[in-house]
């Protein structure tokens, strides 16, 4: 973490960046983001395993990016995320300085985008072999077990949408279950609401879901809505071969392949 | 130290001994060491997949299931025919999971399709060529005739190796040491080893074109790398001798013995003095 | 009326829970679910817990609900025909382990619902809920109930409050006639009040500022760059808005199915940035830290202004359910020292 | 507030023998906003069109719905009417009660009730309809042509013809293409320069046809009627406009030895030349790779004998920019290379020649001035032996298509050499005739039986030279698969037609999808023959797949006709059933935000992209813009859209929304 | 009471299924009156919410059909769809919604007599599957009280 201070400090001082994005120790033992403008302040950042919330959040925040050019603290989370942000035009390379993070907080460089797109090559972004199996645990339920099972799931959400806003890939300015016209999901937090506006969310992140689980850890009521977004992670792995965040144009459902599978159609 | 798998085969355990002999003496001098394949069996060929599929997939797959029961990762196969027949069943299965596990059913042992198969060829390629040069003691300057017959590397789309019709492989690592590959038109056509049972008449025709044409192209050496090629263009020579009513001394070498030569390996080691046709380099 | 003490047993507590549920009314009571613990509808004691500090959310849903319905309509040719709500669906219910800074929450809500125009919905609701508080033997650093007016045994807001003796049995302070038709269930349950001091048995939570003090400080600090700082990490979700026993911002909606249809008020939170945004575009919040200020102001200077209560009663949760640690105590804090 | 007028039609009795018309007039009277509801005999006729129109008059209608037939039969009949009216067309919707409901249901009371249910659809459908207009693009009336063989000849002038201007651009230093290199053609065996350099002169000499020659695109831009070309005009060091093409340099250029392309390699040509005497333009290009001035600094020998001073050694590429309406790509085919055949010992032997090369040996013009000699030793050959398919219909060689010329034109060598080498034997190597077309099979039959050229069914597993012959190995399939051996003086493969080197990197530029072989994609395999999938760059002749001269000129007009009808309009007027991504007030501008992922989604490249800027200048947000003239309406990206901002006019998403919640029943 | 009589909505694009529908009407073949037809440009066009709104407003059954691979209107659009509809499905088995209720099909302008199979059989199907009443009562906020957490 000594180099990421190191290097924090210089970009500062040099006014290469104007804010350093990372985490710092916050409250109840928790880490939290810091949004460093001094040099001075680069001590208070630390990096361990708990530092879970995905800080590419930040780089869609308007607040944020008044701030002027940031640096951004960027464990594999973050790293995924900044990619897939990229492709989806929502970040550019010059805008934006990376200070990379092994698991240990040791500093990676990366000189441009692709130079972190070559670097993720080597992690698979895969549901691990634990989440894996609550996957076909719900799998091999009953379909009226699963609707039971998903029924009392969602029936805690009141809808507070920390999910979305803890999603780096939820930068949308308004989101599908804000427009009116129509209204296509019902606002309330009722099992209609909520069953509609967590399908949309899992297929809205097909293919772009970072499998960060941000969106469980903000979640207050600790609801496994993340599930949803594996699946369609494994879906697309296993029906599509999708090998996670690239640079490269498109997107999975954006895309097809003429051999694509389609036993189910008639 | 290189450790690799190694299947022999029927062929190099017996009519083909010098192959297998030349083979781990040219290991040797590059540090290889080849660990046979414990328990190993007949690989099927070349009757096995004509009479029965599952059988011809099965016997294959319970010598690729061993190699990694016993930690193989990687196994060479100097036996055209069984380099051939072990690919095939390793694409089919790779393929195709129900059947994979229908084999694996039948062997008692489950297969997972993770060994990687070389023939002789590939194996110098990954490991030897390289070195090669700085080895050479006595460069094996003759005009060669490279005879890759129809195994090596045919079905093309299954074993991806070499150029199908106009294959290179032997007649490049054979300039390294020394030798001057002719250019002749049999490469890859048929020695009749498939009828070296039923009707042998047909192999004198077939492996006497072959070596006649080598020889017009004025070859001073058949080079192979199948026991097959070899024992029809050597062992039967007086039957093609007689096809071509003249007689023709044209040796057929390995090519694991033209590198040996090359390299300075004594010529027992190689095993030369076990061909029929006498080796006079 | 003037508080009666009572003593009842810890074996008598169950009976008395039983009592309730038997007089037809409905029970909701903290029960443990995966990792957070909120306010159910439960049939016994059994199913319920004490070992929380607060819920996750507050009990304001049995009175403010995260949806309900105002009326129904039917369309025709002819036009819109309205239906009233039909307030006898109401259930009596007994909200059963409320904190003491959970039950001071309904006073601020009654304040907003009934500021101007009586809310007949929320009033009947309110009326037909009997407040069970159970005093804090815990606190934790969120915990800042007694820099707001309140104490972790505080009796304002409860209807009957228990305190946890250290016998394991229960001071039970009878605080309105609702709690005395509590008692009224089972009256052999409540024995002579104890000699044991009620004081000793409660958490301690240290008071850091007064409420008056944030009042005239974030008056003072409006045009500060302190609201903007502290946003930098607000990632402008609802949750502090949603688990608060105070907040009672609502949107409205109108649901149809085919001809019928019905008008219905759900939760919102002033923190969505969606929240003030006008149709024309032009958001007069635009910003997360206006929008954080708005809400610090609304609970500590509008809301003492307009309806002479606090917004806030401390119970901390806001801090324990953001997902990005905005910690209210802290951020008051920084605000007192400004 | 809405005023819906709902025409029931009985079709005669086509609807109404099954469903109860007038109960479901009747119901739809009673739906919320529906002022007038009828039902009437034949609501196509005119009295029934009249019953429309007055009733939009009359009772101030802001939406129509009728309930008839198909709206792939009348929707255009009853939405002219409706804007006949003073309704706008947009505002008319119908709904299908008699292929969908009268036809395929019996008379029952659920079939009218079916029929209510979507005539309830379409009245919340239409509600949310909005007036439409036209979409009219402006067309630049020129058209691009790329590629000056016989396609882009025959399209330029049929273009020009009709009075429009064409640029033609050629990458060679003339215009010809496959077509000039030919010795006679098939079935009649006429001169193929004969016929073709005529056309040559008229494109050269066409007031209309602007040719550029030693030219590329360089990159396209825009849209249909609008697009920016720009096109490298290589240097040729030569100034044309000087040269009077007199041949002294070329005559004089010491480097001699360079194989001629226009020969197919078995003639040679120097660093300053035409490719061949009858080249349009008929002037030389400095081919800077062979040349001894460009490569070793030293020589402008043929500056010293060049009268007029033509030659500009120091002249540099040129972009020139060109403004286009339509594009048609006419970049045609190309042959399989040597290292394709190392069995056929192609490249390795001089006497294994492609077709191509021999059409060279048969020409009059080539290098044996007509006589077939063969390149090795130029003698006459007494045995020649023809493969056809070589490659084409090859899955292992990754061919898997029929070259579809080569079976003709293998014929017509055969044939040719029998005509000049009376004595000589030639054999045929074939898999299956296919000589589908006029005069076709009888041109082949005329080979096999008057020429005697042996065919045999079977294919050549090897060619190896032995004593200066080319042994040739094969199997007579027709006799057992007997294996055949042919001491061979000369082999002739009819290599594979492939997609000429660039064709990719070509259709990336136009925007055009591309076949797993590189051939350009025509936009419907059936309907769309000469069309791309980007509306106004069209195909034609062999670089959409291998074809032959006739087939390449009826493309080549088709696709000529096309760009006419086009021009032919003095705005291009479309449907306007096309997506739009919406637009907000300031600060918000539209709810996109600019992922671009409906880029991808989207077949026709219309998605492009628009900076939203403040008066400084600067960038506040950029947007996904779609393109008007390019966007079908297929509304794959409004589907793909998460925040929901691009809609498709006509069927848009609070349209479709009305309608599927209006199935309810209550 | 009646047999039940299963409610299906058809999402279906305009040039091959709508027209292949139109064949099924010109060739008289008859065929269940419980289906309805929405016709959009293109599979690519229909939304995967359109079908949530479906169930939620009463459809027991539900057919997706658009033109067979390669033989779009618009080359690609129900590549398009045929992806999406791979993780739509995927999803909504994962979450207890019975997919059996939901017909996919390829259905050219020429298959007329096909377009009638698929409506029959999946009014069929989704006769036996009886009411849709899970979802629909999910669904009908109108019955369901107010709900709190």
């Amino acid at each position: 973490m000594d180099n990421v201070k190191k290097r924090a400090a210089e970009l500062l001082k040099s006014e290469a960046v104007k804010v350093v994005i990372g985490y710092t120790m916050g409250t109840n033992g928790k880490p939290r983001a810091a949004f460093i403008q001094n040099a001075e302040d680069v001590d208070s950042l630390i990096f361990n395993a708990q530092c879970v919330q995905n800080l590419a959040v930040y780089l869609s925040k308007a607040e944020i990016k008044q701030l002027g050019k940031p640096a951004i603290v960027a464990p594999l989370n973050v790293l995924r995320a900044i990619i897939q942000l990229a492709s989806e035009m929502q970040i550019q390379e010059n805008e934006l300085i990376v200070l990379g993070v092994s698991p240990d907080g040791e500093l990676i460089d990366f000189q441009n985008f692709s130079a972190i797109e070559k670097y993720l090559e080597d992690f698979n972004m895969e549901v691990d072999a634990k989440e894996k199996e609550t996957l076909e645990k719900i799998s091999s339920m009953s379909l009226e077990e699963r609707w039971k099972f998903w029924n009392e799931e969602l029936a805690e959400c009141f809808k507070c949408y920390a999910c979305r806003a803890a999603c780096p890939m939820c930068y949308c300015h308004k989101c599908a279950v804000e427009q009116n016209k129509p209204q296509w999901i019902p606002v309330a937090a009722h099992r209609l609401g909520n069953l509609e506006w967590h399908i949309m969310r899992a297929m809205h992140l097909a293919g772009r879901c970072v499998n960060c689980d941000a969106c469980h850890e903000a979640c207050p009521k600790g609801i496994n809505l993340n599930f949803l977004t594996k699946l369609m992670l494994n879906d697309a792995q296993e029906e599509f071969g999708y090998t996670g965040v690239t640079l490269k144009e498109g997107n999975l459902l954006s895309t097809f392949k003429t051999n694509d599978q389609e036993n189910f159609i008639q | 130290m290189i450790k690799i798998g190694f299947y022999p085969g029927c062929s190099l355990t017996g009519s083909s001994r010098e192959y297998a002999e030349s083979v781990i003496a040219l290991c040797e001098a590059f540090n290889i060491e080849l660990k046979q394949i414990p328990d190993w069996n007949c690989c099927g060929a070349t009757a096995a997949h004509n009479l029965d599929k599952e059988l011809s997939l099965a016997l294959p797959a319970r010598i690729l299931a061993l190699a990694e029961q016993n930690g193989m990762t990687e196994i060479v196969v100097p036996c055209a025919a069984c380099y051939n027949r072990l690919s095939v069943t390793e694409h089919t299965l790779n393929a195709d999971e129900q059947l994979r596990a229908r084999i694996s059913e039948i062997i008692e042992m489950p297969y997972e399709g993770t060994v990687k198969i070389l023939n002789v060829i590939q194996m110098l390629q990954k490991y030897v060529v390289n070195e090669l040069a700085n080895k050479i003691v006595a460069p094996f300057d003759h005009k060669v005739a490279c005879y890759y017959g129809c195994l090596l590397v045919r079905p093309h789309e299954i074993l991806q190796f070499d150029r199908v019709e106009d294959p290179q492989t032997i007649d490049e690592m054979l300039k390294l040491v020394g030798a001057q590959p002719v250019d002749w038109a049999f490469k890859t056509e048929c020695c009749g080893a498939g009828f070296s049972v039923s009707q042998p008449d047909i192999v004198g025709k077939l492996s006497g074109k072959i070596v006649k044409d080598a020889v017009d192209r004025g070859a001073e050496a058949m080079v192979v790398a199948c026991p097959m090629c070899h024992a029809n263009l050597d062992m039967r020579r007086p039957a093609i001798n007689s096809y071509l009513k003249t007689t023709i001394d044209i040796p057929v070498l390995y090519v694991t013995q033209v590198l040996g030569l090359a390299l300075g390996i004594s010529r027992e080691k190689l095993g030369l003095q076990r061909h029929f046709v006498p080796v006079k380099f | 009326m003037t508080i009666e003490k009572y003593l009842v047993k810890k074996a008598s507590l169950s009976t008395l829970f039983d009592k309730i549920k038997a007089s037809g009314k409905t029970i909701k009571a903290p029960v443990k679910k995966r990792h957070t613990t909120d306010f159910a509808a439960v049939g016994s004691l059994d199913e319920t817990t004490d070992d929380y500090i607060t819920t996750a959310q507050s009990a304001k849903s049995a009175v403010f609900p995260r949806v309900e319905k105002l009326f129904g309509y039917v369309k025709s040719k002819n036009g819109v025909e309205l239906v009233d709500y039909d307030l006898s669906t109401i259930p009596e219910t007994v909200l059963w382990g409320v904190r003491p800074c959970d039950a001071a929450g309904f006073d601020p809500l009654n304040a907003i619902f009934n500021w101007d125009i009586n809310d007949v919905i929320f009033s009947t609701r309110l009326a037909r809920t009997t407040i069970v508080g159970f005093a804090c033997a815990k606190a934790d650093s969120s915990c800042f109930c007694t820099s707001v007016g309140g104490n972790p045994g505080s009796t304002a807001g409860s209807d009957l409050l228990f305190t946890k003796l250290s016998n394991g049995d229960y001071l039970a302070e009878i605080i309105t006639e609702k709690g005395k038709a509590i008692q009224a269930l089972a009256p052999e349950l409540f024995e002579a009040a104890p000699s044991e001091e009620k004081e000793q048995n409660l958490a301690t939570v240290e008071q850091k500022f007064t409420r008056e003090e944030i009042k005239a400080k974030a008056e003072q600090y409006f045009e500060s760059d302190v609201w903007k700082e502290q946003a930098q990490r607000c990632i402008s979700c609802g949750t502090c808005a949603f688990v608060c026993p105070t907040c009672a911002c609502f949107d409205i909606q109108d649901e149809g199915h085919g001809k019928h249809g019905q008008r219905i008020r759900i939760w919102d939170s002033c923190g969505f940035s969606l929240f003030t945004q006008h149709t024309s575009g032009h958001n007069p919040r635009e910003t997360q830290g206006r929008r954080w200020r708005q809400r610090v102001m609304h609970k500590f200077s509008y809301m003492p202004d307009r309806q002479s209560v606090y917004g806030c009663v401390g119970c901390g949760r806001c801090s324990r359910a953001c997902p990005a640690d905005m910690n209210l105590l802290e951020h008051l804090q920084q605000i007192v020292k400004l | 507030m809405s005023r819906i007028g709902v025409f029931v039609c009985h079709c005669g009795e086509n609807i109404s023998a099954t469903v109860d018309v007038e109960k479901v007039a009747q119901a739809a009277a009673g739906f919320d906003d529906v002022v007038h509801s009828v039902d009437y005999k034949y609501m196509c006729s005119d009295p029934g069109q009249t019953l429309i129109k007055q009733a939009i008059k009359e009772h101030n209608l802001t939406g129509v719905v009728v309930a008839a037939c198909s709206p792939r039969m009348h929707e255009p009949t009853f939405r002219k009417a409706c804007a006949e009216a003073g309704l706008n067309g947009y505002m008319c919707e119908m709904t299908n009660l008699r292929e969908h409901c009268s036809w395929v249901h019996d008379r029952t009371e659920e079939t009218t009730e079916k029929a209510i249910d979507l005539v309830r659809m379409l009245v919340e459908k239409v509600k949310n309809n909005k007036p439409l207009e036209p979409i009219l693009v402006p067309i630049t009336k020129t058209a691009l042509v790329i590629g000056g063989g016989i396609a882009g000849i025959q399209t330029s002038l049929d273009i020009a013809n009709c009075g429009h201007k064409v640029i033609l651009v050629e990458k060679e230093p003339s215009i010809g293409g496959h077509m000039s290199q030919l010795s006679e053609t098939f079935p009649t065996l006429d001169c193929s320069q004969c016929i073709l350099t005529p056309r040559m002169v008229e494109v050269a000499q066409h007031p209309n046809i602007e040719l550029i020659t030693y030219a590329e695109l360089d990159s396209l831009e825009g849209y249909i009627g609008n697009f920016k070309a720009k096109i490298r005009k290589k240097a040729k060091s030569v100034d044309h406009s000087v040269c009077t093409g007199c041949g002294d340099c070329w005559g004089k250029c010491p480097s001699k030895k360079i194989p001629s392309e226009f020969n197919a390699g078995l003639g040679s040509r120097t660093a300053i030349y035409v490719p061949f005497p009858q080249a349009v333009p008929n002037k030389p290009v400095i081919d800077k790779s062979n040349c001894n001035y460009y490569q070793k600094g030293k020589c402008k020998i043929c500056e010293k004998f060049c009268k007029p001073g033509a030659i500009r050694f120091d002249q540099e590429d040129e972009i020139v920019e060109a403004e286009v309406g339509a594009v048609v790509v006419t970049t045609g085919f190309d042959v399989v290379k040597p290292e394709f055949f190392p069995e056929y010992g192609y490249g390795k032997y001089k006497d294994v020649i492609t077709g191509l090369q021999f059409e060279r040996l048969a020409s009059a013009s080539g290098p044996t001035l007509g006589e077939i000699r063969r390149p090795s030793d130029e003698k006459v050959p007494e045995k020649v032996v023809f493969i056809a398919c070589a490659g084409s219909r090859d899955p292992a060689k990754g061919i898997n298509y029929c070259s579809k010329i080569c079976c003709m034109y293998t014929a017509k060598h055969a044939m040719l050499y029998q005509h000049k080498v009376h004595t000589g034997k030639s054999f045929v190597f074939y898999m299956d005739i296919r000589a589908a077309g006029k005069n076709y099979d009888e041109f082949v039959r005329r080979a096999i039986e008057e020429d005697k050229v042996n065919y045999i069914r079977g294919r050549v597993s090897t060619v190896y030279e032995k004593d200066g012959k080319l042994i040739v190995k094969g199997a007579d399939t027709l006799m057992n698969g007997e294996p055949i051996e042919i001491e061979a003086d000369m082999v002739v493969l009819a290599s594979a037609g492939i997609s000429n080197p660039g064709s990719e990197e070509l259709a990336q530029k136009l925007h055009v999808s591309y076949d797993r072989y590189k051939f350009f994609a025509e936009a419907h395999p059936k309907l769309k023959p000469v069309e791309t999938n980007t509306a106004g760059i069209f195909l034609a002749g062999a670089c959409q797949a291998p074809k032959d001269i006739p087939e390449t000129v009826g493309m080549a007009s088709g696709a000529a006709s096309k760009v006419a009808a086009l021009f032919s309009q003095p705005e291009l007027k479309r449907e306007p059933l096309i997506a739009v991504v919406n637009r907000q007030m300031p600060p918000v501008f539209s709810s996109c935000v600019g992922c671009f992922l409906c880029e991808t989604a989207c077949p026709y490249n219309a998605i492009g992209r628009e900076e939203i800027k403040d008066r400084n200048g600067n960038v506040i947000k950029t947007l996904a813009r779609v393109n008007e003239g390019l966007c079908q309406g297929c509304g794959t990206c409004v589907a793909f859209c998460r925040t929901k901002s691009i809609d498709i006019q006509g069927f848009s998403n609070e349209q479709m929304y009305s309608e599927v919640m209006a199935l309810l029943n209550d | 009471m009646n047999e039940f009589e299963p409610k299906i909505v058809a999402f279906v694009c305009n040039w091959c299924t709508y027209a292949g529908a139109d064949l099924t009407g010109t060739s008289r073949i008859k065929y269940a009156t419980n289906v309805k037809i929405v016709r959009f440009p293109c599979t690519g066009r229909i939304d995967f919410m359109l079908l949530l709104k479906a169930f939620s407003e009463g459809a027991d059954g539900i057919i997706i059909s658009g033109c067979h691979p390669n033989d779009c209107h618009y080359t690609s659009g129900n590549f398009h769809a045929r992806r999406r509809w791979v993780m739509f499905r995927s999803l909504l088995d994962f979450m207890g919604i019975d997919v059996r209720r939901i017909q996919f099909s390829w259905v050219s302008a020429a298959e007329g007599a096909k377009w009638a199979e698929i409506v029959n059989s999946t009014v069929e199907t989704v006769r036996e599957l009886g009411p849709y009443s899970d979802y629909q009562k999910v669904a009908d906020f109108l019955k369901t009280e107010v709900e709190n957490g």
